[in-house]
């Protein structure tokens, strides 16, 4: 078997959010195992391990799985991201932290075992930052953004971003913490109530999300000129808030809604067969997309090492090589059933982070649907650039790690 | 006979100068008045009795005396000085042990542990000592366990000794809390009714106990107790009060043939 | 200039608000308290598990389906019908008391005249035990609660635009309170005249101060500590409900509805665990102390913005302020002096 | 009558004083020790240490430390998880400043450094008392990860925020970064875990631990007596910091290796360490070892005996599992109020007695 | 044993009981006494004897301390009393004051009082009455009635607690060393109580007390405990007259009362059973 364990958090805090992509993640699997027999005639298995979104607990699913031949991980935590960091690398089985974690690790010359491809949380802010600057013109001097984040290293990761950003186009930038997890953020709203920023941008996670679009509606901020990172826009988050939540945006690396010949065959294998992962009343919400998609990714990673290597029972070594040799392209999404999904990219040894092509979705409240608004769009690679070397650059001096890609 | 010179009981006891005197102490609680211009002495070597009616005032008076309660007015002398205010502990380090009314045993600790409490002025290996369990801190412990399980002995509670003593009957927690107070060696003793709940033979034992100690190491003793046939028979001398106030003052005999105190406490006269 | 002041005071009353929602909170632990001398940890999780029960109720959801689903493997989630609010509610105020009797029976029944830190350990079970099976009963989504009397009149949310206007009209600049804040104010003012009223003036509120004092003293009076413990927790879950609809109203109805226990704690310990004025006055303080010093020194706005913190002051800052008053009144402003005598 | 106590007779008061006074228990304790240092490292595998034998160790310390204050002192904190992160990032600071320093002295100077700020919390603790103490313990929980989240300085102004340990070896040997083994970060934790029981059994079986009880069973009488509450107090919350510190350094640079302050050391942690001490038994080293290890081990065991085994939905499974943890707790509390400990020396009485009811 | 020397008709029997504490320490080992209505009967017996647990497990306490019945039973009224509440126990009648007076630290005296009237149905004036009677034994407490009983002083406690079960108009009560800690006449005064309520409203009493002069005086019949076990028991005026109880309980020797300060060896105790 080729096994693609899936740390998932379906308890705790943040279940919401991590229902959805596992619920994804397991059924994309299954629709392989049950419609093409597997990857390259090879069976998958998805352990499924509970982290509860906690550390320790993640660090137990970790090692628990690791000896069942695991090929990648994908462990939808920051906290737990920053843990398997050395002990993949030292394990030799590579990662893959989609839009979250380490952004640096986008270096894969430093973090030979680390993957965020396509896009991570530089790529986020400068995403949201671009499209400001296109919906304004090319120009959001004096503007002022607002920066509602979750006050722990992910939700601070946009800022050095956002300040570099800041120096060179000129707009006003206010940062607002906000401490776990996040119920009572009335000082904050009121704040911006008060100091009535052209846009507010969001890193939230969890309960926190809710609350701060119920509050945003509450003192009647605009929603268009609301925007929050991908993990602040799935439909659990602006359903609470009703129509209110209207017009809300959110960042994106992929696409939403149910219109993809894919969906068509996971009905069929998957939920009408009665294996879903879950209930099976996720299926195509934004979450459940993204567990989608970073499981075709593993799977067409796993056939570019199955390509690579010749052989169709893989090791986790071949399956770093593999995803490090990954193109994904407009034909094979499209092949895939998922035309368009995704942007189509290609990772390097040097680029473990893909190209970070950011789009923007928006809620539509009476349809409750997001749709995509703006496709994606690259993002600022210089500012970027220079903070990955730096950070990376720290890293490996730091841990005495010598070049991966030479 | 003058509070300065000691004198010998008929049944030979010496009794020295006074070492503790209360002066015009007052004591109240918001609107309750529980200690009114209070002074009395106690000498060196004397079991010194305080007697009255419930809610008198008596136990406030030796906490008074522990440091425990500040009074409003008045001063403690100790020692032929004034005592300047003191926190209770520093109190006890000048060697005054007590019991107390509602039994105020360490309830988690065995009875061991207990009376070995009562030897922190003797114990005081520092705590780097103690950690490793090396030096001073393993003489020490050694030493004073030996002391204190002669006074276990002597309390014959030697049977119990490592049992935790909140299981124990009433009666003998009693005797642990004495044992504790004994522990210390304590210049002044004080007991806050020490033998309310025994029987008659328990009471004879509990006497036994405070006679020897105050024979053997010349202990002075104050004492509150509500059974007057232990009162008369052990005190040198007593104390009466009531709402506050000191109604009497004097020997056993004297005391029992005073009407105030026939009055308001103890009913008839005693015999 | 005077703008800023009007923004302050905003900032306060601002305050005010949350701070009648942490009270809502608190309110349930002091009963307890009051009553048993329980410190409640599972008060949060009652919370959250009344509200969920609010919430299925009303969805027609099958409580348990996932349980079912994976033994007999079967696919049912809904009944498919919708229940009333205030029907809902009442179903939900008889699962309270269920649980307040399954509580008394199967744990404190047990642990009668234990000291105190090992009743506060059953309720740390009984969090545990709740929270698991809160989520197995009604599955651990986030739910969305609609709280509505009649068609259209539901608990309101969003500015008030009237005060807003007012101000406007006033000052030139608006004034931002939230409905459900209001209507959270109402219900809790109300709630703490009731419960006052019932601990101060009936034999069984004094019937319950006895029992926080000493239990087997209580029972040899012949109070029936199975009562009492049955009704108290009742109200305590009833309390716990109207917490958790608030809270759930605002946020939606997921596990992190729990943690506001964790924004109770400095209230209760201000006000004192045993005063049911306390947790109301408690928590107004605690409120307005956090936001008034988030707004001043958390993000500088105050004094020419001489401090500034960063922000994110908030939580610690209640705790700090409860400390403060609690080296001044060791029992809490309210709470029940601490009798120490020897 | 297996086990047995009569016939073993002491002839004098420093044998009396032994930690396991009774032959049969002096036995069991060597040789666990024995199996512990000499056989379980040879058959270690990454997720035994990882999963189970770090934890476990590592939150035996901090139980331990705990107890010394609540168990021992009375005194409630649940700032653990603030302490914690005192000796965690004490540690990295550390680590990070002075590379040459041996890791070994990093470790015990962080539980130095977190005894100190332990004593400046625990002030309050001369006036505040009981439930209420936990609101000093509590401020402490909050400002301290506030104040390693805000002030860059302490995270070496790291994009993240988050501290990665980097790699430190005690006589060449890895102990902690990437390539550890797993016996050697089980012995270096070993080491600490034996040392910590050792010193606090000293502490609490002499005067300094009599004080503390006295302090925790009657404040008022204790003081009348002649304790010094400042004293015993403080000296409590000084060597329970130290003990928590140090567990804090090794769970940062040893079992996870990068922490993240509001996520590992947040004010669940703090709740998880009393709930070890409370259950395993308040006022007992052994009842620390349990303690740790229900709370550590029961959850693996369901979640295996769950997924593993039978096969369930994990989400059912961790439902389920918190259903039995707080059963099981609750139905301990029932059987014996004070703890794993105290059950177990309720065993050990009736084995004493067995076959005789009493 | 059983039907020695009472009369009337038994109130409360309690028939061999054995009691456990935390499942292993044995405590009572068969104690056998009865009651009669209308009587006033004493236990008496050394410290650590079982008279409290004795009581305890007639008011069914013994519980909330770990403590079992294991064997034997014990009928009031002819009824199995032991699976009833403690409060059930009440309401039926029969109340407990316990020893060491546990009074309610933070209600005041009179709430203290007032919860002893908490089974009472019988109407808000018939307790105020109850209240002002109660004052009128202990005037002390009248004094006093505002202040919290924390703060109140030994004696004052005993009180309390003495008021707060006469509250309950009970038809039995078992008092738990009622004179413990208080002046000597108002020891005279609370037997005094005891037996005007007995001989006026025929309330039953079985005391444990310390102070046999006193409770042999005032009681009907006595039982003697040691170690568990009743050793002794017979009319309060044979006990008084037997020469051991004279000796060990009552402190007499042949010529009359000896001082405290003349007892120069500790006793041998127990003599009854080893
Ligand atoms: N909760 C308990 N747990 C264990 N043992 C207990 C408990 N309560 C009492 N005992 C034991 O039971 C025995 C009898 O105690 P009890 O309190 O009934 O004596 P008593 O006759 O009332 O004595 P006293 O006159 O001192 O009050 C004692 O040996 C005591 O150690
Ligand atoms: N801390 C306090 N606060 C308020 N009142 C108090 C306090 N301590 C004592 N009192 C009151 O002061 C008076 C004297 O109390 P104290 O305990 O000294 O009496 P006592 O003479 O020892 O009586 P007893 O013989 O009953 O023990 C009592 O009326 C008591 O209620
Ligand atoms: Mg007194
Ligand atoms: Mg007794």
């Amino acid at each position: 078997d080729l096994v693609f364990p899936s740390l998932s958090y379906r308890t705790g805090p943040y279940a919401a959010g991590g229902i959805p992509f596992a619920d994804g993640y397991t059924d994309y699997f299954t629709l392989l195992n049950e419609r093409d027999g597997g990857i390259g005639g090879v069976k998958v298995s998805v352990p499924e391990c509970e982290t509860g979104y906690n550390t320790e607990k993640g660090v137990e699913c970790y090692e628990s799985t690791k000896g069942e031949g695991a090929l990648v991980y994908q462990p939808l935590s920051t906290g737990i991201t920053y843990q398997l960091i050395p002990k993949t690398t030292a394990d030799d089985i590579p990662m893959h932290t989609m839009g979250y974690g380490r952004t640096s690790a986008a270096n894969g010359d430093v973090f030979s075992h680390t993957f965020n491809y396509p896009g991570s949380y530089w790529n986020g802010a400068s995403g949201g930052v671009n499209y400001l600057l296109e919906t304004n013109g090319g120009d959001i001097s004096g503007k002022k953004i607002a920066l509602v984040y979750h006050n722990s290293a992910y939700g601070k990761e946009p800022i050095r971003t956002l300040e570099e950003l800041q120096k060179k186009h000129g707009f006003e930038l206010s940062l607002l913490p906000v401490d776990h997890p996040g119920q009572e953020q009335k000082s904050q709203w009121l704040q911006i109530r008060r100091e009535k920023p052209d846009y507010v941008m969001m890193w939230g996670w969890g309960v926190m999300n809710q609350v701060a679009i119920q509050e945003a509606a509450n003192i009647r901020f605009p929603m268009e000129n609301f925007i929050g990172i991908w993990w602040s826009g799935a439909e659990h988050d602006v359903l609470p808030a009703g129509d209110k939540a209207n017009g809300y945006k959110a960042l994106t690396f992929h696409n939403v809604g149910r219109d993809f010949p894919v969906f068509a065959d996971i009905q069929k294998y998957v939920v009408d067969a009665g294996k879903a992962a879950g209930a099976g009343d996720q299926v195509g919400n934004v979450l459940y997309n993204r567990g989608l998609y970073a499981a075709m990714l593993a799977a067409e990673a796993a056939k570019t090492a199955q390509e690579i290597h010749g052989t169709k029972d893989i090791t986790a070594s071949m399956m770093r090589d593999g995803m490090e040799a990954l193109e994904i392209t407009e034909e094979k999404m499209a092949a895939l059933g998922m035309p368009n999904f995704g942007p189509s990219f290609s990772v390097s040894c040097e680029n473990h982070g893909g190209p970070g092509l950011v789009g923007v979705t928006q809620w539509d409240a009476s349809s409750k649907t997001w749709s995509l608004i703006s496709d994606f769009k690259a993002t600022d690679i210089d500012v970027i650039g220079a903070l990955i070397a730096e950070d990376s650059g720290a890293y490996a001096s730091e841990n005495n790690i010598a070049s991966n890609c030479n | 006979m003058s509070t300065q010179e000691s004198y010998v009981t008929e049944d030979g006891r010496t009794i020295g100068p006074t070492v503790m005197e209360m002066k015009n102490i007052t004591l109240r609680f918001g609107g309750v008045k529980a200690i009114t211009d209070i002074s009395f002495d106690i000498r060196e070597g004397e079991i010194r009795a305080i007697i009255g009616p419930n809610g008198a005032g008596k136990s406030s008076m030796l906490n008074v005396i522990s440091g425990f309660y500040v009074p409003q007015e008045g001063e403690v002398w100790y020692k032929g000085k004034k005592r300047p205010p003191m926190k209770p502990y520093q109190v006890a380090e000048q060697g005054i042990a007590r019991t107390f009314q509602n039994i105020a045993l360490f309830e988690g600790m065995t009875v061991l542990d207990n009376v070995m409490t009562g030897r922190i002025r003797q114990m005081n290996a520092g705590l780097l000592s103690q950690a490793i369990w090396k030096g001073k801190a393993e003489k020490e412990e050694i030493a004073n366990r030996e002391a204190v399980e002669k006074i276990i002995d002597f309390l014959e509670i030697q049977a119990i000794r490592k049992t935790p003593v909140g299981r124990l009957p009433y009666g003998l927690k009693k005797r642990v809390e004495l044992a504790r107070a004994l522990a210390a060696e304590p210049s002044i003793l004080l007991l806050d009714e020490p033998m309310a709940g025994m029987n008659v033979e328990e009471k004879e034992d509990m006497s036994r106990f405070i006679l020897d100690m105050n024979d053997e190491f010349g202990t002075t003793i104050a004492l509150i107790e509500h059974d007057m046939g232990v009162v008369m028979d052990l005190s040198d001398r007593v104390v009466v009060m009531d709402y506050g106030k000191k109604i009497g003052d004097g020997t056993p005999d004297e005391v029992r043939s005073n009407q105030a105190v026939i009055d308001a406490y103890l009913g008839v006269a005693h015999d | 200039m005077s703008e800023q002041i009007v923004y302050a005071l905003e900032v306060f009353a601002n305050g005010l608000m949350s701070g009648v929602l942490y009270a809502l909170v608190a309110l349930g632990f002091v009963l307890i308290y009051k009553a048993s001398g329980i410190f409640n940890f599972a008060q949060g999780v009652m919370a959250l598990f009344a509200a969920m029960t609010l919430v299925g109720i009303q969805n027609g959801q099958v409580p348990f389906a996932h349980l079912i689903n994976a033994v007999l493997g079967t696919h049912i989630h809904h009944f498919g019908w919708h229940i009333h609010s205030v029907l809902a509610l009442i179903f939900t105020v008889g699962v309270m008391i269920l649980l307040a009797v399954a509580i008394q029976r199967f744990v404190f029944r047990h642990l009668v005249g234990q000291e105190p830190i090992i009743l506060f350990m059953a309720t740390i079970g009984l969090a545990y035990f709740l929270e698991g099976f809160s989520d197995l009963m009604w599955n651990s989504e986030i739910k969305t609660l609609k709280f509505c009397v009649a068609e259209g009149t539901c608990l309101p949310q969003g500015m008030n635009m009237a005060i807003d206007e007012a101000a406007y009209n006033a000052f030139g600049t608006g004034f931002f309170i939230d409905n459900l804040d209001i209507s959270a104010a109402i219900v809790a003012v109300m709630l703490v005249i009731a419960l006052v009223a019932f601990s101060q003036y009936t034999k069984q509120g004094r019937a319950m101060r006895a029992v926080a004092d000493d239990h087997q003293a209580a029972l040899s009076v012949g109070i029936s500590l199975n009562f009492i413990w049955i009704l108290v927790w009742s109200v305590a879950g009833f309390v716990a409900l109207v917490a958790g609809i608030m809270w759930g109203a605002k946020s939606g109805v997921q596990f992190s509805l729990s943690l506001i226990a964790l924004k109770a704690l400095p209230v209760l310990m201000l006000g004192g665990f045993t005063s049911i004025p306390g947790a109301i006055v408690g928590g107004l303080i605690i409120g307005v102390g956090e936001k008034m010093f988030e707004y001043c020194f958390g993000t500088g706005q105050c004094f020419g913005g001489i401090i500034n913190l960063g922000g994110a002051t908030e939580n610690w800052f209640a705790y700090v302020l409860a400390l403060v008053f609690l080296v001044f009144r060791p029992q809490g402003l309210f709470g029940e002096k601490i009798i120490e005598r020897v | 009558m297996f086990y047995r106590e009569a016939g073993d007779f002491k002839t004098s008061y420093s044998k009396d004083n032994q930690t396991f006074p009774i032959k049969i228990d002096r036995v069991g304790y060597y040789l666990v020790l024995l199996v512990a240092f000499l056989v379980v490292p040879f058959m270690l595998n990454d997720y035994w240490v990882n999963a189970i034998f770090l934890p476990f160790l590592i939150y035996s310390i901090a139980a331990i430390g705990l107890n010394i204050l609540v168990g021992y002192c009375g005194q409630v904190s649940l700032g653990t998880g603030g302490f914690m992160a005192v000796g965690a990032y004490a540690c990295y600071k550390l680590m990070t400043t002075f590379p040459d320093i041996n890791i070994f002295f990093h470790v015990i100077i962080a539980g130095g450094i977190t005894g100190l700020v332990c004593v400046v919390f625990g002030l309050p603790s001369l006036r505040i008392k009981g439930f209420y103490l936990a609101v000093a313990t509590l401020a402490a929980q909050f400002f301290l990860v506030w104040l390693f989240n805000r002030v860059p300085w302490f995270y070496n102004y790291s994009a993240s925020g988050q501290i990665n340990a980097p790699e430190r070896t005690v006589f060449g040997i890895e102990v902690t970064g990437a390539n550890t083994e797993a016996w050697a970060t089980y012995l270096f934790c070993l080491v600490f875990v034996v040392a910590s029981a050792w010193i606090a059994r000293n502490l609490t079986r002499g005067m300094t631990g009599r004080k503390w009880m006295a302090i925790r069973d009657m404040d008022i009488a204790a003081e009348i007596i002649g304790v010094n509450p400042l004293k015993a107090k403080i000296s409590a919350f000084a060597v329970s910091g130290f003990f928590v510190g140090i567990s804090g350094a090794l769970f940062f640079a040893v079992y996870l290796g990068a922490v993240e302050v509001g996520e590992a050391f947040g004010i669940t942690k703090s709740f998880l360490v009393l709930f070890m001490i409370i259950i395993g038994g308040l006022g007992s080293i052994f009842g620390s070892f349990a303690g740790a290890a229900f709370l550590v081990l029961l959850p693996v065991v369901l979640k295996v005996v769950g997924v593993d085994m039978l096969g369930w939905p994990t989400d059912m499974v961790a439902h389920l599992q918190l259903v039995i943890v707080g059963g099981l707790i609750i139905l301990f509390l029932i059987l014996e109020p004070h703890g794993l400990a105290q059950l177990w020396r309720v065993t050990k009485q009736k084995l004493r007695l067995w076959p005789f009811p009493h | 044993m059983l039907d020695a020397g009472h009369t009337d008709e038994a109130l409360l029997e309690v028939n061999n009981i054995e009691v456990i504490y935390n499942h292993v320490i044995l405590v009572l080992k068969g104690v056998s006494l009865s009651v009669p209505k209308g009587g006033i009967t004493a236990l008496l017996g050394g410290n650590g004897a079982g008279k409290t647990t004795t009581l305890k497990a007639i008011s069914n306490l013994l519980r909330s301390e770990r403590g079992d019945v294991t064997k034997g039973s014990i009928e009031y009224r002819g009824n199995n009393i032991q699976d009833l509440d403690p409060a059930d126990l009440v309401k039926n009648g029969v109340i407990q004051v316990m020893e060491g007076r546990h009074c309610f630290e933070h209600l005041t005296v009179e709430e203290n009082l007032l919860t002893g009237a908490y089974t009472r149905t019988d109407g808000k004036a018939n307790i105020q009455a109850d209240l002002e009677k109660v004052y009128a034994y202990f005037p002390r407490l009248k004094e006093r009635r505002k202040s919290q009983a924390g703060y109140t002083s030994g004696g004052e406690q005993q009180m309390v607690a003495m008021g707060r079960g006469l509250m309950s108009k009970p038809e039995m009560i078992l008092l738990d060393e009622p004179s413990m800690g208080l002046a000597p006449q108002l020891v005279e005064e609370i037997f005094t109580i005891v037996k005007n309520l007995n001989e006026q409203e025929g309330v039953t009493f079985l005391l444990a007390e310390q102070n046999t002069n006193v409770a042999l005086r005032f009681a009907n019949y006595g039982y003697i405990l040691e170690s568990g076990r009743v050793v002794m028991d017979g009319p309060a005026d044979e006990l008084r007259e037997n020469p051991d109880v004279k000796e060990f309980y009552l402190g007499m020797s042949d010529e009359g009362r000896k001082s405290f300060r003349d007892v120069r060896s500790y006793r041998r105790r127990k003599r009854w059973l080893s």
